[in-house]
């Protein structure tokens, strides 16, 4: 039982430890803020957060306090880049040109229309 | 198991300087924002794995407050740079 | 010998990282400068089996020095709009 | 004239200086041998643990051996908190409204903030109650406690800190710092002496008057470093 967890935790901490590779390489590979911020906060938090799992899976007896940095990590870290996203592009920092959706202009100019009026 | 280890820690290093490329590179504020935070979750990573490493419980609490912590500057940062502070 | 090259590859990190926020002329920038080294040194610390000077450096450098440099900053200048309109005429 | 005197001052300074580094012996080993219970070093290693029942025996140090320490760092702080506040808070009078924040937060970030913010205050009491079993302790536990209001201060707009509880609060935690410290004197031993061995070694209540110092000390910063915050928080930036 104890030899099955082992493989399952150090196959994870691989997986976690791939995922944090592949979210700094795309965190330089990608062209413009908003998808290195969709690079950098999905892989990354995927991968710390696998990381943590599986060294919870080698000591089950440590597992309530990996639990709790799990749960912060998948709290926080998406909320810090929610806010870096909409600071950008309310400071006006222009996406990629490539792709031509931009759904949130509507609802920035509706806002800012409510905040002066 | 120990091989699984070292090519851990390897991508972690590479992703570490990956990142500060991407810091001292990035044209705008938001990206070296990103970098920080992207810094700091491998360090929480990295921080839990080495207390597997020393196989030392109390550890454990120095990545928990890391976990917190880190992306607290990264939410002031942005506060700032939006002009909302 | 991984643990020895883990150790170089971090200071020059924190090398890197002081001299940028040393060098660079935008406060702002300077200040995450700072976060990043604060960063590293806590894990070096915590390499070094230190804990509780990895927690010091950890709430005290990361979190409130980051977030009293930034307020202070706000209340004072930085110019950072025209760095802003480069770059989107660039795109 | 006056370069003369300056001259004159910085030679007798240095003279006095050269004379105090000459008699340090560099290059000697003058902490000694660790093990050996003679030194400073190894009586706090071999009786920390004996003595007064405490597993770090960092905290022991900071808190009991060099507890007049702790008492003038939290003295430093409280004096740079006050003196903040009595330059800055003036700026509240004559604008009549000061308004925080200029944009509200979005949604995620304010439903985020309400779920994490009772979790941080609650590390951080767990990092200074359990200051004498792992590492950390009060000032670190402060500090988390202060991050954490400050979360709530920049993305809420009606969150509001009490002044006039905060100053209880902080008036409180000095004095009993300081009469538990007369309280070993009464007690017919030194300052700070940590007089009352309770407990068990690795438990939750050990290591006599530590914790309790340390949670004294844990909420006077956590305290002091909400009301900078707010304080540095509240300027109007210059348009």
């Amino acid at each position: 039982m104890m030899e099955i967890l082992e493989y399952i935790g150090m196959a994870l901490i691989l997986i976690g430890g791939i995922f944090l590779f592949l979210g700094a390489l795309g965190l330089v590979r990608m062209p413009d803020l908003y998808t290195r911020l969709q690079a950098g906060t999905k892989a990354s938090t995927l991968g710390a957060m696998s990381t943590v799992l599986g060294v919870g899976l080698l000591h089950p007896d440590w597992i309530l306090k990996i639990l709790i940095i799990v749960i912060f990590i998948g709290v926080a870290n998406p909320l810090s880049s929610h806010a870096l996203a909409r600071a950008s592009y309310r400071k006006g920092v222009i996406p990629f040109s490539k792709n031509n959706i931009d759904k949130y202009k509507k609802a920035v100019k509706k806002q800012i229309k409510n905040l002066t009026s | 198991m120990t091989i699984i280890l070292t090519i851990v820690f390897t991508l972690m290093a590479i992703g570490l300087i990956l990142s500060m490329f991407r810091f001292v590179k990035g044209p705008r504020s938001g990206d070296r924002a990103m970098a920080l935070d992207t810094f700091s979750i491998i360090i929480t990573a990295a921080m839990v794995l080495l207390a597997h490493v020393f196989e030392r419980y109390i550890y454990v609490d120095v990545a928990l407050i890391y976990a917190v912590l880190g992306f607290v500057g990264v939410i002031v940062i942005a506060r700032y740079i939006e002009g909302a502070l | 010998m991984i643990f020895i090259i883990l150790l170089i590859i971090m200071a020059v990190l924190l090398l890197a990282a002081a001299v940028y926020s040393i060098v660079h002329r935008d406060l702002l920038f300077a200040v995450m400068g700072t976060g990043i080294v604060s960063v590293v040194l806590s894990l070096f610390f915590y390499l070094l089996q230190a804990p509780d000077v990895a927690l010091t450096e950890a709430a005290i450098g990361i979190a409130l020095t980051t977030i009293i440099f930034i307020i202070t900053i706000r209340n004072t200048t930085r110019d950072e709009d025209e760095i802003i309109d480069k770059e989107n005429e660039k795109l | 004239m006056k370069n003369v005197f300056i001259i004159i001052l910085l030679v007798v300074i240095g003279y006095f200086l050269a004379n105090t580094f000459a008699d340090i012996p560099f290059g000697e080993n003058r902490i000694g041998d660790i093990e050996s219970s003679e030194t400073v070093a190894g009586y706090y290693l071999s009786n920390t643990v004996e003595k007064s029942k405490v597993a770090n025996v960092i905290t022991a140090i900071v808190v009991n051996y060099r507890g007049l320490d702790t008492l003038g760092e939290v003295t430093v702080l409280f004096l740079a908190s006050t003196g903040l506040a009595s330059i800055l808070y003036r700026r509240k009078e004559e604008e009549e409204d000061v308004e925080r924040l200029n944009l509200p937060s979005s949604r995620i970030m304010r439903t985020g903030v309400r779920v994490l913010f009772p979790s941080i205050v609650l590390l951080g009491i767990y990092v200074f109650i359990h200051g004498h079993l792992t590492p950390g302790g009060g000032f670190q536990g402060g500090t988390i406690v202060a991050t954490g209001f400050l979360l709530m201060l920049i993305s809420y707009k009606g969150f509001n800190t009490n002044h006039n509880r905060m100053v209880w609060i902080e008036s409180l935690a000095g004095l009993s710092f300081v009469g538990i410290g007369i309280w070993g004197l009464l007690s017919g031993n030194t300052f700070l002496e940590n007089s009352t061995n309770v407990g068990v070694l690795n438990s939750l209540i050990s290591g006599g008057l530590i914790p309790i110092i340390y949670i004294v000390v844990g909420f006077k910063v956590a305290v002091e470093l909400t009301g900078i915050l707010d304080i540095l928080l509240k300027i109007k930036p210059k348009k």
